[in-house]
């Protein structure tokens, strides 16, 4: 099965690994990705902060060029693109004069026949086959699954294939292949990735919520779908334990890298040695790796 | 009407407890109006009696009676043969009831089982008010038909002292100030010059017990 | 309605739905010549209102309040209660309905059952309870509840192991009745009924959507009806205050208000009208059940619109020490060391706080019924968009099909009272479609003549009865029977199964002939229940009802002693003594009639009594409506429109046209009532203009007035002007300045003392007129200053719809209220943002004052002539504030309208059908029973002292014409309280005469002197 | 000069209070005296004040008159009848005391003796025209007695009570019953005060308006709460408050000083009476800053 | 919060409030203070206004603190307020809304590094058609040079340089430049973002 796939400046960039994983770990389970040609970044949350028109513009070309491949289903791994993407597509649906703005400046227009997926609608379809795929199963292994905001949460209404507020999609595939999901209270909660680089204060006080929610619950690490939210929760971790006494980190993976593990993959071909805050020796405490 | 309320439970049975046959006596006129001292409140009272002698192990024969008045040696008169085999009779009748079977009875002891309050009004089922002190010298006709004497707790009879406050008695919130209540009535009665007498001391000699009078005609007929 | 009616109208009713309206409605029109026929979903009637555990503000504990009423539904000759029943189509047209009834397989045959449960406690497998909201459990076999009517088993085939997977039968062999039928199947009735009463209740807002709230996540997050089952003795806690997560007593426990109401964007966009007051209650209960609980309310808006509901929650901050936080919860987060759910919440000053609960308590919010739709397809009627019911404020309970009537919470979101007002409401309109076919379809039992007893010396029976293993497991049986046969005047002993089974009921009538008893004791359960079958059963014997005597071995004895079999045992013997003393001096009791006449006396001839003098002038009924002005309107006459838009002043003409044009109906204008005597059925009634008048009942519908404001500059310019006036001027057609700027003031003169009480309809008054402002001209402005919006139920609607348009609102504090100054011709407003925390100042064209209402004038001289109450602000109290909202508790007088409380029209004209309801029953008999149980005076023992007169609650007792007290017999009630408080036990209550108690305690304590101890 | 003087002679006047102990230790009262002498005009004597029994008031009296300052004996009706009553003014007489106010007392009901019979056998009029018929030279019965007394007679009046009307009929009695000079209710209104003044002006009497210091916020509630005929305003209670906790009693102290400044300026009344209650020693203070000396 | 009298009308305070409803696409006036918005923000410690404080200033017409307000810069736009308001107001949208009429008013930005951040990432977006990281800090610092001079700049690098040597260390770095072919597409629409704002002001 083929779908569209849009990976975004990250996932070529910081979170290399993650398009990595995906693509590997899809294609076990029979879904080929063809990366849109020539896309261009979705604005992220600048635009969306700086510029109304470039918000929805800039994703829009994308979806003319996903539209122009005639596949039904594009995914987008990273929250944030799948984010402006969605909402691009469901506003210029509501707004046909915006549309027809918009599709005069663009090459490919944007029909807005193709189906958005974020990550987790893709993986969620192939639950029996992750399930069959999996030779190990991650018992031990107790994550808190880690939303953050843009994944339920939208700047404007959109359809929501989760429980907005307490969405399970993550733990389901995670018990499928026997890792223990504990139920935490800040799975959508932000950590301030936005904010790490230029309100690094506010970016920490969020993240330190979300780590001691955690611990206290005894998670032994972190499971999440946003590159973003991977990044800044990984990176930053030594920060937020200095600055709020946080005695224990916990490894940041990407869902796709412990999918990748139970399909029996080692640390190299998915890429866990890249990680900030040390992660593969969990997994081998654990005898996954 | 008189009016009275029971005494504690255990005054009562501490008036009770060294007798061995103990009638409890009620008036069935206005202590049972008021639901303190009438023959079912006699019986009621024999009954917890009994049960209290039962739970501390006494041996006591407690029966109850009643009559319609204490007040009027005719009524008691018929039973006094039975009242007489007792050796104490707790009467639930007034005082004025307590003190004519004591003189009538002989050597008997008649002890009181309620505390005699007042003559009352019944503004509503249940609550018994005082409105008159019976102080044998009436000014009703000054004050606008409210009795300073019994509804000021100073008896005072010149106006309001400094303790009114807002309508009420310096002593209890729950009594309305009689001067207050006056000045409100002789305003309406467009009577507000009268107040502003000065009404002289009074003279309490008629309130001053023991007091008796006969009636005027009867003394008549019997010349 | 429909005069093309050919054949002629059938004289019954079907009503889907037995919570407490169907219910209402059901015993309203049985009880007046209807047959019924009641459709339940479940396999008990009694709606959500079972599920409760006390009811504000009484605290009058749910279950006992609408027990009796399920026993009265369950046991009346002219009602059947369909349980597990569904309607299948309608056809036909109002008078002639045609209903296909799909009735479920109960797996029981209903009429073996006894409901002893026995099944149940073999019944090996256990589901969660939904009637306890999943917190506990329950078996396969199974009743709603205890209390449950039909009082049969049901299996819950979709769990049973027999029915599932062939194997168990474990009832089939615990059923000594045998009860048991695996093999039922589904079956289709049909029904043939004049009218349609659908009253289907709602359903609850689902909260775990609203995943941030932590339902079904967080184990101390409940819902209003979980905690509502917590505080029920009944309930999983057996009324214990525990949270679930570890059963400890929680002592701060949070309710957030409006959880799944109030929001357009995520929920329900109505507002659901009971929360804030059933939060309250939960708050006081919970209080009362443990003090050391602390709880605290978080809230938008204190919604207590109802009568006396300001008054309550006063009492819930002042008494109890509530907490009412005015601010939303975000999102509930738990704990993970302790359990306990942090709430964060903005206070009034802004700032952001963390507290820490131990328990938090969603007020979820009412929605129609899961298959609403589907519901509302079947009976080919219209919904609102939400899928309530449609209907019009002008014919509140008329749905968009004649002949097919609604109430309830599938109107619109309403409490109990509503509810119930409603269910008398639509009884009134079935009767007056039907009233040519009353009586058609009901039965009267024919009776035997009774035996003449008087004489004879008493020959008691004694059934002593094992309620299958009820009483059997914990009394030994036997031993009972054996001391009874001892007992004195006892002629005959037996023990049976179930005393109640309907082979047992034709033994005892067998044995009383045979063995020549005139008297019977069944010792088994409750009077409250049984009482009456067992008395028809030997008055079918012959015997006069009332020398029956129930003793309760099984509530009394063998429930609450259960595993102390030596003690039960005894203790049986002595209740059997005790029944035996009483009654050996039972006496049979007659049974007095009184004759009715057919005619309704309505004082007020405002909409209200317009209203009830209409529906009972079609139910056949002469009325006479008795009005002070001269004209018919009352306070109508200066109401234009709805806040939904109807024409008021149409429909108020349209009505006054019909009263005027009815021949039933005889007006008296610039007249008042002078004098009233007489009691139900038989009243005369002196008017004014010198008419006497003789009714069988009264209907007082005397109005209220409209508060005239003192306050902010009324009369000092008239600039200031009220709502009321407001509308007179928009209904004129007034044009204003398209940017003239209004100011409103809400509650003047309501909800402070010494008004301290909400005036109900001001909010919306003022909601209404500000889009009628907003809607000519758009660039106007209005600002509302208000202390809470009250657009309950969905009216909340208007209030967005108020905003959307841009109508400002600023809410004001009681101890800081907007300050009004002129300003030339114009105004200054000054008020307080506690938004912003800064003072406002507003310039104003005009200046509107929401002035509420106050009681009419002669309601208190009316209060005095029937010697019905008021409350402390002067309006009618009615009989009982939930289950007896247009009653008096004398007979034969009936409420409505304005006199009761301030309310809308809609709620006045429902209410006012109601009172015609409840009026039609009594008229339609003609004559009313008077039972034996009452009161009997002996005047020679009186002594006049007042005090029966005085603390009789019907006013039978009365002070005859020679200055002494007296009895009215047929007025009386048997309630007892005049026999308690005579000092010179004058007055006796049958059957529970003096001798006969003190012959009970004798027996029980074996006491025969009044000496102990010697 | 004798009270009567001073005031005849439209000096403004001040009194104060000298509270009687409960016991034989008197040195506080002592110094009490010291503190006032010379700066006072005459001092009250409390008698058995807020039916709390002490030291009795005639005793006291007699104590300060040899010191060296002028007492005006409080009598209240509550603990004698009007043999008692007539009994005390004679012995007062001849003891040199001729000032005398004319009180009905606080009910028993408020004291330390609460199952205390109350006597109100005469009230505070009725023993207005006692001392008016023994000022005559006759007793209450109208017997001769051997020596007038010559008391210079005085009553109390609450000019913020409520309702006020009662009170104004009854001090038309006082008026009529023969008191001279009248001392008021602490007042705190300055308006109300006022225009009770206006009314009373028609009187041939003098008044002396009572001055109670604030001490702090809470005595000022409590008085509002507790105390009948008293009310403080809000703005005194705001200003009291507003000062702090330790600024409350030299707030209190300060406010005191201005109204009876301002009572002084305007010529508002004859005098003041100032009820320090146990704060004696800050009454010199009060004048001081009042302009008094 | 000044405590001074706010004089009310609706013609004054309209066309501000129409404004930040047209470009935030939110319907301020339908709020009624409910305070979840404020409850369940983020950064509502920090940000001193809630959004519920924000949205009634905005209709109380207080135009300039508003359009000076911190939390527009301190929002992290979660869309958890706007989620879950029962009548459907972002404020985050309100806040970018706030953020543009502040910059087109010439207010100084309250936290000129968000600023400088965004505006970095649109030009780097501008510049290749993707985000490219070195390229993009190099913006930013230069943006913040702008705003705060050197000072800001250093104290900047010292946190964001060790982040990039550890992102350098862990492979999560890349030099090679990432570019949209048709980068002329996105000029246009960058272009035309500029028209539109352009007749806006």
């Amino acid at each position: 099965m083929e779908i569209a796939y849009y990976p975004g400046c990250s996932l070529h960039a910081s979170s290399r690994l993650y398009d990595v994983q995906t693509k590997t770990v899809l294609s076990k389970v029979g879904i080929e990705l063809s990366e849109i040609e020539d896309w261009n970044c979705c604005g992220a949350t600048s635009a969306g902060k700086q510029d109304d028109f470039l918000a929805i513009a800039l994703p829009a070309r994308n979806l003319g060029i996903a539209d122009a491949t005639g596949l039904s289903e594009i995914m987008i791994p990273c929250s944030s693109c799948y984010s402006r993407t969605l909402v691009s597509q469901k506003t210029l649906e509501r707004d046909p004069k915006l549309k027809a703005e918009i599709n005069t400046e663009l090459a490919k227009k944007v029909e807005g026949k193709i189906k958005v997926s974020n990550i987790l609608e893709v993986l969620l379809s192939k639950k029996n086959e992750i399930a069959e795929k999996a030779v190990k199963k991650l018992a031990g292994l107790k994550p808190a699954c880690y939303y953050g905001c843009l994944l339920t949460r939208f700047p404007s209404d959109v359809p929501v294939s989760d429980n907005v507020e307490n969405p399970v999609a993550m733990e389901g595939i995670l018990k499928t292949i026997g890792a223990e999901p504990l139920d935490w209270g800040y799975k959508t909660d932000c950590c301030g990735a936005s904010a790490s680089v230029n309100d690094a204060d506010t970016a920490l006080v969020l993240m330190s919520k979300i780590f001691k929610d955690a611990l206290a619950r005894g998670a032994n690490c972190f499971v999440t779908t946003c590159p973003m939210c991977q990044l800044n929760l990984d990176a930053y971790q030594d920060e937020v334990r200095g600055k709020y006494g946080i005695a224990k980190g916990l490894p940041v993976y990407f869902i796709t890298e412990l999918i990748g593990v139970s399909m029996g993959m080692d640390a190299e071909q998915m890429q866990i040695d890249r990680h900030f805050t040390e992660a593969v020796g969990l997994l081998k405490e654990l005898k996954l790796l | 009407m008189i009016t009275g309320e029971q005494k504690p439970f255990e005054e009562i049975w501490n008036m009770v407890k060294d007798f061995k046959k103990v009638l409890v006596f009620g008036c069935n006129t206005c202590v049972a109006i008021c639901h303190a001292g009438g023959g079912k409140e006699a019986e009621i009272l024999a009954s917890l009696l009994r049960m209290k002698a039962s739970e501390e192990g006494i041996a006591i024969e407690i029966n109850h009676n009643a009559v319609e008045r204490h007040c009027e040696p005719e009524f008691f008169q018929p039973v006094m043969e039975d009242i007489r085999t007792y050796d104490l009779i707790l009467s639930t009748a007034c005082g004025v009831g307590v003190n004519l079977l004591s003189e009538n009875i002989g050597d008997i002891p008649v002890f009181p089982a309620i505390n005699t309050e007042f003559f009352g009004a019944v503004p509503r089922a249940g609550e018994f008010t005082e409105l008159c002190a019976g102080c044998g010298n009436c000014i009703l006709h000054l004050t606008g038909g409210i009795c300073p004497i019994a509804r000021c707790s100073k008896s005072l009879l010149n106006g309001p002292c400094g303790g009114t406050n807002n309508g009420s008695c310096e002593v209890s919130p729950d009594i309305k100030c009689a001067w207050v209540l006056i000045y409100d009535r002789m305003k309406k009665l467009n009577k507000l010059d009268l107040m502003k007498e000065i009404n002289e001391a009074k003279d309490w000699s008629k309130a001053q017990g023991p007091r008796n009078f006969k009636v005027k005609v009867l003394e008549e007929i019997k010349k | 309605m429909n005069d093309k009616i050919s054949s002629p109208k059938k004289g019954s009713v079907v009503i889907v739905g037995g919570g407490i309206g169907g219910m209402q409605a059901a015993l309203d029109l049985a009880d007046s010549g209807f047959k019924v026929h009641l459709i339940q979903k479940d396999p008990s009637i009694g709606g959500t209102m079972v599920m409760l555990d006390k009811t504000f503000p009484t605290g009058d504990c749910s279950m006992c309040m609408i027990s009796p009423k399920m026993v009265e539904v369950g046991r009346h000759i002219n009602i059947d209660v369909h349980s597990l029943a569904e309607v299948a189509s309608v056809e036909g047209q109002p008078g002639d309905f045609k209903i296909k009834v799909k009735l479920a397989p109960r797996y029981v045959y209903p009429e073996k059952c006894t409901g002893c449960g026995d099944c149940e406690i073999k019944c090996p497998k256990k589901i969660p309870n939904e009637f306890d909201q999943g917190i506990g459990k329950r078996k396969v076999i199974y009743s709603l509840f205890a209390q449950a009517v039909p009082n049969t088993r049901a299996i819950d085939a979709r769990h049973c192991l027999y029915l599932t997977k062939g194997t168990c039968r474990l009832c089939e062999k615990a059923c000594k009745a045998g009860a048991i039928n695996y093999e039922d199947k589904e079956r289709v009735i049909e029904i043939n009924a004049g009218a349609v009463i659908l009253s289907p209740g709602l359903d609850r807002y689902d909260a775990t959507v609203r995943g941030e709230l932590g339902l079904g996540r967080w184990k101390n997050v409940v819902t209003s009806l979980q905690f509502e089952r917590i505080l029920s003795a009944s309930g999983p806690f057996k009324g214990e205050v525990k949270r679930p997560s570890d059963e400890k007593h929680p002592r701060k426990v949070a309710w957030i208000q409006c959880v799944g109401s109030r929001d357009s964007h995520n929920a329900n966009p109505w507002c659901s009208s009971v929360c804030c007051m059933y939060a309250t209650k939960q708050t006081i209960i919970a209080k009362e059940h443990d003090k050391n609980i602390e709880p605290t309310i978080f809230y938008m808006e204190m919604r207590a619109f109802g009568k006396d509901f300001d008054k309550y929650v006063e009492r819930a901050k002042n008494e109890y020490g509530v907490r009412y936080q005015r601010a939303m919860i975000s999102a509930v987060r738990e704990e993970p060391e302790t359990g306990n759910l942090m709430l964060r919440y903005a206070d009034e000053a802004g700032k952001l706080i963390d507290e820490s609960f131990d328990m938090v308590v969603l007020s979820i919010g009412l929605e129609p019924h899961k298959d609403a739709a589907k519901f509302a397809k079947t009976f080919g009627i219209e919904t609102n968009p939400y899928l309530f019911a449609k209907t019009s404020p002008l014919c509140p309970v008329q749905t968009t099909r004649d002949g097919i009537f609604v109430t309830g919470t599938y109107q619109g979101p309403k409490d109990i009272p509503d509810t119930v007002m409603q269910g008398s409401a639509v009884a009134g309109e079935a009767m007056a479609l039907l009233s040519e076919a009353r009586g058609t379809e009901t039965v009267h039992k024919e009776l035997l003549p009774e035996r003449d007893v008087e004489n004879e010396k008493p020959r008691i029976g004694v059934f002593v009865c094992h309620c299958g293993t009820n009483i059997a497991a914990t009394v030994n049986i036997d031993e009972v029977v054996a001391a009874a046969k001892q007992l004195p005047d006892v002629a005959y002993v037996t023990n049976t199964i179930y005393a109640c089974a309907q082979d047992n009921q034709d033994m005892i009538k067998q044995v009383v002939k045979d063995n020549n008893l005139n008297r019977v004791i069944i010792a088994s359960c409750t009077p409250r229940t049984h009482e009456p079958l067992f008395q028809e059963t030997i008055r079918d014997a012959g015997l006069n009802k009332y020398l029956f005597d129930l003793a309760d071995i099984r509530e009394q004895c063998s429930w609450c002693h259960m595993g102390q079999k030596e003690e039960a045992t005894k203790k049986a013997v002595k209740i059997v003594k005790m029944s035996v003393a009483k009654s050996r001096l039972q006496k049979p009791l007659k049974t007095d009639y009184v004759g009715v006449t057919p005619a309704c006396m309505i004082i007020g001839g405002g909409i209200a009594g317009m209203t009830s003098s209409l529906s009972l002038a079609d139910q056949g009924f002469d009325v006479h409506v008795v009005e002070m002005e001269k004209e018919l309107g009352g306070l109508t006459r200066n109401l234009f429109r709805t806040l939904e838009g109807n024409d008021v002043q149409e429909f108020l003409k349209a009505t006054i046209a019909k009263v005027q044009a009815h021949k039933r109906i005889t007006i008296h204008t610039n007249t008042q009532v002078k004098k009233t005597e007489g009691f139900v059925g038989n009243f005369k009634t002196a008017l004014s203009n010198d008419t006497l008048i003789s009714h069988g009942a009264i209907i007082i519908a005397t109005g209220g007035t409209e508060y005239a404001p003192a306050e902010y500059l009324s009369g000092e310019s008239d600039k200031v002007i009220t709502q009321r006036d407001l509308e007179k001027r928009i209904a004129s057609g007034e044009k204003f300045n398209p940017r003239a700027r209004f100011v409103m003031i809400q509650c003047v003169g309501s909800r402070e003392e010494p008004n301290q009480y909400c005036s109900r309809v001001c909010c919306q008054d003022a909601v209404k007129n500000a889009i009628a402002i907003k809607e000519q001209n758009p660039g106007s402005q209005v600002i509302i200053l208000y202390r809470d919006i009250r657009t309950y139920g969905l009216r909340e609607d208007y209030y967005k719809k108020a905003r959307d348009i841009g109508v400002m609102f600023v809410r004001y504090d009681v101890d800081k209220k907007p300050q009004v100054e002129k300003d030339g011709d114009k105004l200054k407003v000054r008020t307080w943002d506690y938004m912003l925390n800064k003072e406002l100042m507003i310039d104003a064209d005009w200046l509107v004052l929401s002035a509420g209402l106050r009681p009419h004038p002669t309601t208190e001289g009316t209060g005095k002539m029937y010697k019905v109450t008021r409350n402390q602000d002067g309006y009618f109290l009615e009989a009982h504030v939930k289950l007896r909202p247009v009653d008096f508790p004398t007979e034969g007088i009936f409420v409505c309208g304005l006199a009761h409380a301030p309310k809308n029209l809609d709620e006045t004209i429902t209410q006012s059908l109601a009172a015609a309801g409840r009026a039609g029953v009594i008229l339609s008999h003609e004559r009313l029973a008077v039972s034996g149980i009452i009161a009997k005076h002996k005047k020679e023992l009186c002594m006049s002292c007042l005090g029966c007169f005085r603390v009789c609650p019907f006013d039978s007792p009365y002070i005859g014409e020679d200055g002494k007290v007296a009895h009215n017999e047929v007025k009386c009630m048997g309630c007892g309280i005049c026999a308690a408080i005579c000092p010179a036990k004058a007055f006796q209550v049958n059957n529970f005469r003096d001798d006969q108690i003190l012959a009970m305690i004798d027996a029980a304590s074996e006491c025969e002197s009044g000496v102990v101890g010697g | 000069m004798s009270f009567r003087d001073i005031l005849d002679s439209g000096k403004f006047a001040v009194t104060a209070e000298i509270g009687p102990p409960k016991g034989t230790d008197i040195k506080e009262m002592y110094h009490h005296i010291e503190v006032l002498k010379g700066k006072i005009d005459v001092a009250n004597v409390t008698d058995n004040q807020s039916a709390v029994m002490r030291i009795s008031s005639l005793a006291v009296c007699k104590i300060v008159l040899d010191n060296g300052m002028e007492p005006v004996l409080q009598m209240t009706c509550r603990d004698r009848n009007r043999i008692g009553l007539q009994a005390d003014l004679l012995g007062a007489s001849v003891l040199g005391i001729h000032n005398v106010l004319c009180l009905t007392g606080d009910h028993v009901n408020a004291g330390d003796h609460k199952q205390a019979k109350s006597v109100y056998d005469v009230e505070s009029v009725q023993l207005l025209k006692i001392v008016e018929g023994m000022n005559n030279g006759k007793d209450m019965s109208g017997n001769e007695m051997k020596g007038a007394t010559n008391f210079y007679a005085g009553a109390v009046v609450t000019p913020e009570a409520n309702p006020l009307e009662p009170q104004l009929v009854k001090f038309e009695k006082k008026v009529k019953a023969g008191a001279k000079f009248f001392q008021t209710q602490a007042i705190y209104d300055m308006e109300k005060f006022k225009s009770f003044m206006a009314y009373a002006r028609k009187f041939p009497v003098k008044v002396l308006a009572g001055i109670v210091v604030l001490k702090s916020a809470g005595m000022a509630n409590f008085m509002n709460k507790n105390v009948p005929g008293i009310s403080v305003p809000q703005v005194l209670i705001d200003e009291i408050k507003a000062a702090g906790k330790e600024k409350a009693l030299e707030t209190g102290i300060n406010i005191a000083a201005r109204h009876i400044k301002q009572l002084k300026d305007e010529k508002i009344c004859d005098g003041v009476h100032i009820m320090a209650i146990g704060m004696e020693d800050k009454v010199p203070m009060i004048m001081e800053r009042a302009g008094l000396l | 919060m000044s405590n001074s009298t706010l004089v009310y009308s609706v013609e004054t305070s309209n066309p501000f409030l129409e404004e930040v409803m047209e470009r935030s696409g939110q319907n301020l006036r339908s709020c009624y203070q409910c305070r979840r918005c404020a409850a369940g923000c983020p950064v509502g410690d920090e940000a001193v206004v809630t959004p519920d404080r924000l949205i009634r200033m905005i209709l109380l017409g207080e135009k300039e603190e508003s359009l000076k307000n911190l939390l527009s810069w301190k929002c992290v736009a979660c869309y958890t307020c706007g989620t879950r308001c029962p009548n459907n107001i972002q404020t985050a949208r309100i806040n970018e809304a706030l953020k543009q009429m502040a910059k087109e008013a010439h207010i100084e930005p309250v936290i000129p590094k968000v600023a400088s951040f965004h505006s970095a990432f649109m030009k780097s977006v501008a510049h290749f058609g993707r985000s490219n990281e070195l390229e993009f800090m190099g913006l930013y610092e230069l943006e913040n040079f702008k705003q705060g001079g050197v000072n800001a700049v250093m104290d900047d690098l010292k946190s964001t340089s060790k982040l990039g040597l550890s992102m350098l260390k862990k492979k999560r770095m890349h030099f090679t430049l990432d570019k949209t072919k048709g980068r002329s597409e996105i000029k246009r629409l960058y272009k035309k973002s500029a028209e539109k704002r352009g007749s806006k002001e």
